[in-house]
């Protein structure tokens, strides 16, 4: 499967980022990653370019609570992307915050998967239970 | 009148500046407390001075978390700058710092003092009396740096390189050379003024498997640029890097080496003070864990002999500390340097010669570039991999080298990509490592590695 | 049969005691768990080992405590007798361990051992089965050790110096000799079963500016009248003096030492362990900072290269401690280990030769006692204060010598009293001082030095 | 002015009252220190005996609250004991209590003065104008 990966905004932290690549490749995946830095419509872009299927961005600094709340409105402007699994983790906001508040608000945003300081290890498999769960979900609404 | 002067006057007629009085600042410098001077207090004490990290939005909250840096007996504040600052706009800072004030909540992650402006800045720093040091992370910091002098910090931390290649994926390098140099100057001229500004170069870089003898070669590069220009008072630092050893051999050499170059370039009358920085890579998110690893860095920084220390707080893993948390560390760390006694003085040799050596061989080839200055042949060093920094996310940097533990922990380089280190080096830290294991547990020790202290 | 056994079955006899099955006893020693001994941990383990303190009076709350500090990932469990136990006055504490038991608050400030008796207790040790060391106190721990060896118990502190001269002041020394002669022998008789019991001496002492000479000769004298008796496996010890240089030239010493003293008797196939007391003296109130000092003690136990580390908690000061805090000091001592990487070697020739000096003159003068058997040298040794133990409450010691702190608060001889160190180590050891000063301002130095860590 | 001081019961804690000994000799008092492991007639004995004013108890393991019940009971045997100053000081209770409880407890028991984890020279500073104020009472009522 093809895998968008890179990290949002002006954030430049950039050791998860070479970690994510090397486990998604571990992993199986065919990896496009953008690196630090990077902003939303570069991810959409490569998305469509690429035909990912995944899309994963990593925040570190606290930045991804602005650039969330423009997800949904700039992926609207897509066509072929309906089907993107949109997953996003990190650090999710700026300070100390808890998942239980910090999680609907970024499913709100149109994240499937949000893994606020998880590691990146259990994320991965959070996403691969996610895909198996959604194949069995399609084949039997077929 | 000089071209730095029409530069000067350039930069400070940003519509964001209430009209700057270049004669009444100077007055100010001149007048000012020696109290405020950093490089006075490393000239008296005889003690490591202490030094938090902490900015926020606005005047008021930034006063009350001096006060609590105060209580907990500080000896040098910080003042760390927005992001919006860092990068030059000044528009954004207003917008949320006007909206920090005004709904009692941050909306920036330190403080916006292009913003604020000197003159209330000043009464800040007047009123404390303390050293003050600008922690920021911009590539043109020239407007903020008159600024900051003009508000009485005199103490500025940052440099082309280690300001640049850790925290920037796209900024032109070159140009951030430019815009140093003229900070470099404005530092020389106001020195003469009365004590010396203190430049302070920022050692740990990504923070991420750095070797020391690039770390080293980077800051001797940076001393050297800022000394040619006639600054008077610097310093060089680093961070705990994982092993206590390497730390020693880290810090003795550095000593000896800025010494040596800073005499080659007719220097030796500069003072040169060593920082060393708490841990800076990732930490653990149990925050008794965090408590433990900032008092054993406290208990390093005293072997290494840092002049200064740079704290963290427990709260590093989660988010921006709290200011009690911040105050806490101060305490803590003063309590720990007061009861550090009997330290013995280790001396390793052989690690030391390998590392001088390397550092040597770096430096040589950094000269021996063909450029005409010193920022030009670092430059072209930095673009041909001579230096290069493992995890810098800047596109300039090469990212050939690749380093990783050995079984006590020192960092030691496996790969040596393009930087000029020789073979007898190269073979003596690669043979520290166990290099027969395959690749993927070499991946797995590198992933390992980075989260040392977890 | 033996006199021993004679012996033994008259305090085993004692009306406490439900019927002490000696052949059963035996088997379960035999066949015990290697887990249960220390001394096999010590062989197989390649890090320090961390042991908190704790007893509570009631088996569910110090089986409660022992959860907690499985927890946090402990090493080897403590089991503390409380004070009634320690003066033989078993009545008392069965009184005060009902009383507690019905009334759920504690009436004892330790595990009334004998009161709970070896069938009981035996339950909590194999079902932890981690090595489980024994804290008392007690002059004559006969009975005490014979239920601790029955229960599982196979590491006891203590010794008839260690634990009388800090711990009493009127209790006849020469019975204390003939006591601990049979806790060795029943210790030396024990260990040819299975592993070998671990004897531990408590090398802290009054943990008040006690010099290093005075605590490795008393260590290496215990050891002796140990090893004598048959013991194979032995733990020295000693407790953070105040300066890291100090604290490492005494663990090279008394290693180096140990191993010499126990060779000069035949005794170089016995086991000797080398075990460290975080801060002793008095605490901090300020529990951040009693975490400060902790941390510290862990660094310097590493740099010692100790085979075991003995825990405080951030409450010392207060009061004794609540089972979060102890079982907190654990997992905080376990992750610090972790980190401690690349520690440095350090030798200071000039310190380990003037303290071996010093040993081996004390440790000789004891040795031409006229006397017959070692004990009753060591007893002379300390009637007549070749051996002086400062701060020792006890009517037999001396209280001649005095010690006061160097500039780098090491601990130095400034009164030798009848100690007899040669004229060359005391003229080093007071040529460290400033004793051009008043006599106020000396006694005012020692009640600073007793506080230094506060 | 005579003092009597020691620790009281089986408690062994020696280093303060080394201390002890010195700050009330360089407070001008004539100081009979009868050091640890003192036991409560000896105290009163020695005061009988010395012709003290003034009885400095120290507890630093826990034990002074045991002792403390037998205070009133066992003084009232001794003539010519009314006026003596009694003051205890240290760790007045097994564990962590707070001065609030501890104090009432201790005064209840029969001593004028009340230091728990007080300093002693703070300690000693307060005996001083306890004794001052004292003697004004009784020049004010003679
Ligand atoms: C090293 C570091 C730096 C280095 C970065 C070097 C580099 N270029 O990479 C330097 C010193 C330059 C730096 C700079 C700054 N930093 Co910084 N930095 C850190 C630090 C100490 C470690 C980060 C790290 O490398 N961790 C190791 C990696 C492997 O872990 P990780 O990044 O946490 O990622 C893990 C998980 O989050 C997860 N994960 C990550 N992404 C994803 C994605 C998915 C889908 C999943 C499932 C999981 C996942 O996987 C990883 C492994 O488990 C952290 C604090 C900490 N965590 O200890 C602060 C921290 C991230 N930095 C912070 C800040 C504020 C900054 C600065 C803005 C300002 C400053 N104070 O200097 C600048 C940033 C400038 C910018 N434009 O972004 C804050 C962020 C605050 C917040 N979110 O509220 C932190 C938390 C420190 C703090 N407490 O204040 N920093
Ligand atoms: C050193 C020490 C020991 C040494 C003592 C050596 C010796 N012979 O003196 C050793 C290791 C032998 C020891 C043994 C024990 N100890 Co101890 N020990 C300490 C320690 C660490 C320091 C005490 C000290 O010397 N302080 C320095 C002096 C100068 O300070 P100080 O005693 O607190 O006195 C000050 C004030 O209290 C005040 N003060 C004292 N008396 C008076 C009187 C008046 C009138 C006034 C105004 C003021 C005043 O003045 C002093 C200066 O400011 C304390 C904990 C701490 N404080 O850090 C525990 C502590 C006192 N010990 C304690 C215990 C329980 C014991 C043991 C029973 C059991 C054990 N765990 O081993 C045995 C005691 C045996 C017995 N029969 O008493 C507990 C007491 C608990 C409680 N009260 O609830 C403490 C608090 C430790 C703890 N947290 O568990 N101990």
């Amino acid at each position: 499967m093809k895998v968008v990966t890179g990290v949002v905004g002006n954030d430049i932290h950039v050791v998860a980022n070479r970690l994510m690549e090397l486990s998604l490749h571990a992993r199986g995946y065919e990896v496009f990653n953008l690196g630090v830095n990077t902003y939303l419509e570069e991810f959409f872009d490569a998305a469509v370019e690429t035909g990912a299927e995944i899309l994963l961005i990593s925040s570190l600094n606290g930045e991804a609570e602005g650039w969330g709340r423009e997800v949904k409105q700039l992926k609207a402007k897509y066509k072929y992307l309906d089907n993107l699994v949109m997953m996003i983790g990190g650090n999710l906001t700026v300070g100390s915050g808890h998942a239980e508040d910090i999680i609907p608000k970024y499913k709100n945003y149109g994240f499937d998967l949000v893994c606020h300081q998880v590691d990146l290890n259990t994320g991965l498999d959070l996403l691969e239970t996610f895909i198996a769960d959604r194949k069995i979900t399609e084949s039997n609404q077929s | 009148m000089s071209l730095l002067q029409e530069e000067r006057e350039i930069i400070l007629g940003n519509e964001y500046v209430d009209t700057f009085d270049f004669a009444e600042v100077e007055d100010f410098v001149k007048n000012a407390s020696k109290e405020l001077f950093i490089s006075h207090h490393f000239k008296k004490k005889n003690k490591m001075l202490v030094q938090p990290r902490g900015g926020f939005p606005t005047y008021k909250k930034q006063f009350a978390l001096y006060e609590f840096f105060v209580d907990a007996n500080v000896d040098v504040l910080p003042l760390t700058i927005d992001s919006n600052t860092r990068l030059n706009d000044y528009g954004t800072a207003k917008k949320m710092l006007r909206l920090s004030e005004d709904n009692d909540v941050d909306m920036l992650n330190g403080y916006p003092l292009v913003n604020h402006g000197y003159r209330t800045t000043r009464k800040m720093m007047t009123h404390f009396n303390k050293p003050v040091s600008l922690r920021h992370g911009t590539p043109d910091a020239r407007l903020l740096i008159e600024t900051a002098i003009a508000s009485g910090i005199f103490e500025i931390e940052g440099g082309p390189i280690t300001y640049l290649l850790p925290y920037s994926k796209n900024f032109p390098l070159d140009k951030a050379f430019l815009y140093w140099k003229y900070v470099e100057r404005v530092c020389a001229n106001y020195s003469k003024l009365n004590e010396p500004i203190n430049r302070e170069s920022f050692g740990p870089l990504t923070a991420t498997l750095v070797p020391p003898c690039i770390t080293i070669v980077i800051q001797l590069l940076e001393m050297m640029l800022s000394l040619e220009e006639g600054v008077k008072s610097f310093s060089v630092s680093f961070s705990q890097s994982g092993s206590m050893n390497q730390d020693i051999v880290m810090g003795a050499v550095i000593r000896k080496l800025s010494k040596h170059y800073a005499a080659q370039i007719d220097c030796a009358d500069a003072a040169i003070n060593l920082v060393y920085h708490q841990w800076m890579g990732a930490f653990p998110t149990n925050k008794d864990y965090a408590e433990q690893l900032i008092s054993i860095s406290t208990v390093i920084a005293s072997m290494v002999g840092a002049d200064k220390i740079i704290t963290k707080t427990r709260e590093e893993a989660t988010g921006i500390p709290t200011k009690e948390a911040n105050a806490k560390t101060v305490a803590n760390t003063q309590y720990s340097l007061g009861i550090l006694n009997g330290l013995p003085n280790v001396v390793d040799q052989e690690e030391e010669e390998i590392l001088t050596e390397e550092v040597h061989s770096i430096m040589e080839a950094v000269f021996n570039d063909p450029a005409d200055t010193l920022w030009r042949k670092v430059f072209n060093s930095i673009k041909n991999g001579i230096i290069d920094v493992p995890f810098s996310p800047h596109i300039i940097n090469h990212n050939e080298m690749i380093t990783i533990r050995d079984a006590k922990k020192n960092i030691r380089i496996i790969e040596r990509g393009s930087v000029p280190i020789s073979d007898r080096c190269y073979a003596y830290e690669r043979a520290q490592c166990d290099l027969t294991k395959d690749t993927t547990s070499i991946v797995n020790d590198i992933i390992h590695d980075i989260g040392i202290m977890q």
